[in-house]
């Protein structure tokens, strides 16, 4: 259980998926103008990439080992998380259309998003076993909406300030965002890797 | 007859400069036992860097084209330079502390739009960005001698300026420092507690350590005195070195042999000069007294966990700049009730009869 | 040992502590003053519609002669204050910062001072609540705390609700304001005999009179003359702290209950009335006389001898001054009310009114003005607000310009006490603030409504368009058809006329 | 080669039926959004925007062809309605922020050049303007969404637009301005 623990802290905050892997940056800046958006985009991204982990380790484990077809690994990876981020968004459209609308064309971007591929590609260069898989994509994603969230929380006490014009907008998010990543090197070492 | 102006047409005395000089001068007995422990390049370094503080502030304004007056002489630009200095090496090289300064008031401060907007912590920002940057300079320390022997004027001058310490003067590590190379090389906890120094050194500060980190106690003096002018809320220092203590003691009691005493970790490093006069900051803090209370626990746990499990000795820069990312959000979701009004925002039922 | 004490009293969340700074004017009696040269009294001097006037030019009218109407359901009528001939009835500045002109009647006394035929006097200990109620209105009193609503609409609430306590407001926590002080002072009885007549008008049992722990000589001239109406007036003391006398906020801290937002405290069952409204409700309902004069303190460094002055209502302020040994300096604020929530005035021409219960000068050194510095967010303002709100967010976001995203913060429930403003470090006008986003806010709204409006008038007018033209059309096509019937009935007529003719000729040709 | 090829195709067949199936399971329909434009213009039809009243500027939005900020009578509330519908995301862009709220303009007739033509309120759109033949017209300011229909068909040219004055109730004080907080960045 303790080494269970260690992977979803691990993943969550050391080795942040946006803040210290720098994975999945355009979302990261893209949907952090409101919180509540940040909220939608970070438990869609959450679902997707939870089930994205299990169904690639499951494609990796029954299809691609089995046949030899590791070089098709990208490919058969990208069409079953295109065929996720689509479910999701029917699933969204007609459930929450109020957050269907807020996150717009964020939505669908998730497929491109690089933390959901890189996730599920270092789940397979890590040899994880599928329960270690999942935890690792949930983890991920719980640290990339955390981090999604508190970012959109600092982005809209940006929004009141009135910063100087040649900081006013996206400079001063991407410098907020690097002092951020700073404070998260803190925790570098809790984990062994 | 001035122009017209809107009711209220009287004000109270309380203003912000006041509120900075008190603060000031409530941080001067920790400093004052610093520079006279670690003798003339510490003092050197101290005045550096607060002149270099003020000097970037004065440039940012006039770069900003925003009437410089009121804000060099509101303090706020010196008290951020003096909590630098307070957590820099006592003689690490001139350039540190200018670099420091630098940093806490441009990138921490200016860039953002200038007093009262910053989201991170100017000196805060300035210490892990130097901790991250420059390792080993930043972790230099240098043993309290007593002023007999000290370095000279000129001595001091040659350090800070020159060559940089002697050698030889670097010995002990702070006792985090000390603890952390200790336990990572696998040594029981006792033998480590042995070679630290006592209780009582570490409380009145005559060990190695931060310019002004050190003396916990007079740090404690300065945060009670700024309590009672009521320029503070208890409640930051109150939950933040209650945690701490608490996650400690418990933490003792579960694995006695990987884990110091509680009233270490409250007396040394810069826990005494975070709780008081760094987590208490207005700008960067919460509003609410619940907001604290949540923000002061925060960053006493993270100080914990980053001691204990992380690769630095000194957790609490990341610790405060960690809880500040938080503060937007804890402002958002914790509010006072409105009058006349639940929780959330409705009105009060009318049936209800409390 | 008086803030232990006041400690110790109920007191409200938040909240400052100002100078009170009353015993400039706290000793003085009250003094009534020569009736001045010109009276001017604009028709709105309540909460409600404008009254209509009911006097022209050159018209000679008595003292407490109704001089003006009230219009509709919430309005007040105007009396005439003393006898003279009017010698206006046009636009004046208002006493309001912005100087815009109101329609007022501008009244030259003669001197004379002679009553008109006065109201019947009633006896209230037999007359049925819809008696005082009326004599009430006819008087034209409305709330002399300064809000100025209908006294009279206050008293019909208690068809609608079921109400218990009154509760006379005397806390006066302004600071230099001693009208109400002096007024418990000298008239206690008549302030307990109209709490008694208003009890009776609303029919409540238990009369409460709030007065704050720093006016004991008050409270003890109300606790001698603790019967109103045969009931038993409660002398309650309650802390000492801005804005005690905030209505919501005296309920309170005298009955410990909350009346939720957007609700009258009548629906706790309380009516909350000002000390002087419950004076003047006395002399209108015992003597028939009805509200022509109120007492108003004239106070701050700038006027050289303070005092407490019955001034007549439409008293220009600078005759008030030069009663009261005028301006020692230029002041710095020339203000009609209390020092936190009082409005500056443009010139000393301008009337005394109904609500105005103090004329204050203020210098440079009691205004304290200094520049405004960045926010630090500090939390004094949030600390202070006793409406729970955070006053330093708001004014964030109305510099922003996100006015929707203050109002979704609290924006509209804030009462502008002006205690953020007064304990910001760094000076920054929040009231002010919240002044122009509410206004603006109020200004969004009704110009959406006008559109809705507009938008109905022009489907209106389209409507209208078409049915006309379809009229048209429809008698065009009625035209054409009886113009074709005339036309076919006329050929078939030439038809006939036609077979006969042939006839005819031959007879003819015989 | 062929097994790769299969195993993929086979994949996603699979995935694309069960996307089918969830397809037709959460269908939504989603409402016409020229109507829901409409709803918010005005709808005085005063051709401000050079589109034929407000049903062509609603559907000259949709196509995509018009920008938001067509319509100056809505000012800006109007504009950020419609670029919520449309997606367009422009709260801080030049041209929204630009649009300051126009003061209201009202028309305004001068009595003395007024010769009763009743030209002006047959062209006027909400009934604005009260008059018989031969009598002084006035204009109901309330009514009146400072078109400037009325303006251009006054043959004495009597009407000129002006802004509403303010009234006592109306009135609140300006914002104050906060010169040492920090240079204002042109936003609102």
């Amino acid at each position: 259980m303790q080494e269970f623990f260690m992977i979803l802290l691990g993943t969550a905050l050391v080795n942040n998926v946006v803040l210290v892997k720098f994975l999945g940056l355009c979302p990261f800046m893209g949907v952090s103008r409101r919180v509540d958006a940040a909220i939608g985009m970070g438990l869609a991204t959450t679902f997707v990439l939870t089930l994205a982990s299990m169904a690639s380790w499951v494609v990796e484990t029954a299809i691609l080992v089995p046949l030899g077809l590791g070089f098709l690994r990208i490919l058969s990876f990208i069409l079953v998380i295109a065929a996720i981020v689509q479910f999701t968004e029917t699933v969204m459209r007609k459930l929450a259309p109020g957050l269907y609308r807020a996150l717009g064309i964020y939505l669908p971007l998730i497929t491109t998003n690089c933390a959901v591929l890189g996730v599920a590609l270092l789940n397979i260069q890590e040899a994880h076993d599928f329960a270690q898989s999942l935890l690792y994509g949930f983890g991920s994603a719980l640290g990339f909406t955390t981090v999604l969230v508190l970012f959109a929380g600092m982005r809209e006490r940006l929004a009141q300030l009135s910063v100087p014009a040649p900081f006013s907008g996206p400079p001063i998010a991407f410098i907020s965002a690097g002092l951020l990543s700073m404070a998260f090197m803190g925790f570098a070492g809790l984990t062994p890797n | 007859m001035t122009a017209l102006a809107s009711a209220p047409h009287t004000h109270s005395l309380f203003t912000v400069s006041r509120t900075m000089v008190a603060v000031m001068v409530c941080l001067s007995p920790a400093t004052a036992q610093g520079l006279y422990q670690f003798g003339w390049p510490a003092v050197i370094l101290f005045a550096l860097t607060l002149a270099a503080a003020w000097l970037f502030e004065i440039f940012c304004l006039l770069l900003a084209g925003r009437p410089v007056a009121p804000f060099a002489g509101d303090g706020s630009a010196l008290l951020t330079g003096w909590l630098v200095a307070m957590t820099l090496p006592p003689w690490a090289p001139w350039w540190i502390g200018v670099l420091g300064a630098g940093i806490a008031i441009v990138i921490g401060k200016h860039v953002f739009g200038g007093l009262g907007q910053n989201l991170f912590n100017p000196a805060m920002v300035a210490r892990a960005m130097l901790l991250v940057a420059l390792p080993v300079p930043m972790t230099q320390w240098v043993a309290p001698s007593d002023p007999a022997h000290a370095p000279g004027l000129r001595a001091a001058l040659d350090i800070t300026f020159g060559a940089g310490a002697p050698v030889d003067a670097v010995s002990s590590a702070s006792v985090l420092g000390h603890l952390k190379s200790q336990f990572d090389a696998g040594l029981p906890m006792e033998r480590i507690l042995a070679g630290t120094a006592s209780l009582q050194d570490q409380l009145f500060g005559i060990t190695a350590g931060s310019l002004g980190e050190t003396s916990a106690f007079l740090l404690l003096a300065g945060g009670l005195c700024l309590m009672l002018l009521r320029i503070i809320s208890v409640v930051t220092p109150l939950f933040l070195l209650g945690t701490l203590f608490g996650l400690a003691a418990l933490a003792r009691l579960l694995a006695p042999e990987s884990f110091p005493p509680p009233l270490l970790h409250l007396t040394s490093g810069a826990t005494m000069l975070c709780a008081f006069f760094i987590a208490t900051d207005y700008v960067t803090a919460p509003v609410t007294a619940a907001g604290r209370a949540l923000y002061g626990a925060g960053i006493g746990a993270l100080i914990f966990v980053i001691r204990s499990w992380g690769a630095f000795p000194e957790g609490a820069a990341f610790a405060v700049l960690l809880m500040n990312a938080c503060t937007p959000l804890i402002d958002t979701y914790i509010r006072p009730r409105i009058f006349g009004r639940t929780r959330t925002g409705k009105p009060l039922p009318l049936r209800d009869r409390t | 040992m008086g803030a232990l004490l006041s400690a110790l009293l109920s007191s409200i969340r938040g909240g400052v502590h100002p100078e009170t700074r009353k015993f400039l004017s706290a000793e003085s009696p009250i003094e009534p003053m020569p009736i001045p040269a010109l009276l001017r009294l604009p028709l709105q001097q309540h909460i409600g519609a404008p009254a209509e006037p009911l006097v022209a030019r050159d018209d000679h009218v008595l003292k407490g002669q109704l001089i003006a109407r009230a219009r509709g359901p919430i309005s007040a009528n105007l009396h005439a204050p003393t006898s003279g001939r009017v010698i206006a009835v046009g636009p004046f500045p208002a006493p309001h910062p912005s100087g815009l002109p109101v329609p007022t009647i501008t009244l030259r006394p003669d001197g004379a001072d002679r009553w008109a035929p006065r109201l019947p006097r009633l006896r209230p200990e037999d007359a049925e609540p819809e008696e005082i109620a009326a004599r009430v209105a006819e008087a034209g009193i409305v709330g002399m705390g300064g809000a100025t609503f209908p006294a009279a609409v206050k008293l019909t609430l208690r068809d609608r609700y079921r109400l218990h306590t009154l509760i006379i407001n005397a806390a006066e926590c302004e600071p230099y304001l001693t009208c109400d002080d002096r007024l418990l002072r000298e008239r206690a009885e008549e302030v307990a005999d109209g709490a008694g007549i208003m009890a009776r008008a609303l029919g409540v049992t238990k009369i409460i009179v709030a007065i704050e722990s720093n006016k004991p000589a008050a409270a003890a001239a109300m606790r001698r003359h603790n019967l109103g109406l045969g009931h038993p007036v409660q002398v309650r003391v309650v802390a000492t702290q801005y804005p005690m006398g905030s209505e919501k906020h005296l309920v309170r801290a005298v009955t410990g209950r909350e009346t939720p937002a957007r609700a009258l405290t009548a629906e706790l069952g309380i009516v909350v009335h000002n000390s002087a409204t419950a004076q003047a409700v006395h002399l209108a309902v015992r003597y028939g006389e009805p509200l022509l004069s109120r007492v108003v303190t004239v106070s701050g460094r700038g006027v050289a001898r303070p005092a407490n002055v019955q001034a007549l209502l439409g008293t220009p302020v600078a005759d008030l001054l030069a009663h009261c040994g005028g301006l020692t300096e230029d002041p710095d604020r020339l203000l009609l009310g209390g020092p936190m929530m009082g409005q500056p005035i443009r010139s000393p021409r301008v009337p005394v009114v109904k609500g105005t219960n103090g004329v204050l000068a203020l210098t440079r050194a009691e205004t304290r003005k200094a520049e405004t510095m960045p926010c630090i967010r500090c939390g004094a303002c949030v600390r202070a607000c006793p409406c729970g709100l955070t006053p330093f967010e708001l004014n964030a976001r109305i510099q922003a310009g996100d006015l929707e995203g203050a109002a979704a913060v609290g924006l509209l429930d804030c009462v502008s006490c002006g205690c953020c403003s007064y304990i910001c470090p760094s000076n920054i006008p929040l009231v002010q603030g919240f002044s122009f986003a509410k206004g603006k806010l109020a200004e969004t709204e009704s110009r959406k409504h006008q559109q809705e409006e507009t938008r109905r008038l022009a489907a209106a007018r389209t409507a209208r368009e078409e049915a006309i033209a379809e009229a048209k059309r429809a008698a065009m096509a009625r035209h054409k058809a009886q113009m074709a019937e005339k036309k076919r009935r006329a050929a078939e007529e030439a038809a006939q006329a036609a077979e006969e003719a042939p006839a005819e000729p031959q007879e003819a040709a015989k | 080669m062929i097994t790769a090829a299969a195993s993929m195709s086979a994949l996603g067949l699979g995935l694309g039926l069960l996307l089918g199936a969830a397809a037709r399971k959460f269908h939504v329909k989603t409402p016409p959004v020229v109507d829901e434009m409409e709803r918010i213009l005005p709808g005085t039809n005063c051709g401000q925007c050079g589109y034929p009243g407000c049903r062509g500027a609603a559907e000259a939005i949709a196509e995509g062809g018009a920008p938001v900020t067509l319509c100056p009578p809505g000012g800006r509330d109007v504009a950020l309605k419609l670029a919520e519908i449309v997606g367009v995301d422009c709260s801080g862009g030049p041209e929204i922020s630009g649009m300051t709220d126009i003061e209201p303009q009202v028309a305004f007739i001068f009595e003395d050049h007024c010769t009763g033509c009743t030209k002006c309120f047959k062209r006027c759109p909400t009934d604005a303007i009260v008059g018989a033949a031969k009598q002084i017209h006035t204009v109901i300011w309330d009514a009146c969404t400072g078109c400037d229909a009325c303006v251009q068909v006054c043959p004495t040219e009597a009407i000129v637009l002006r802004s509403k004055p303010r009234t006592l109730q109306s009135w609140y004080w300006d914002k104050p301005d906060q010169p040492l907080a920090a240079l204002r960045t042109g936003a609102a």
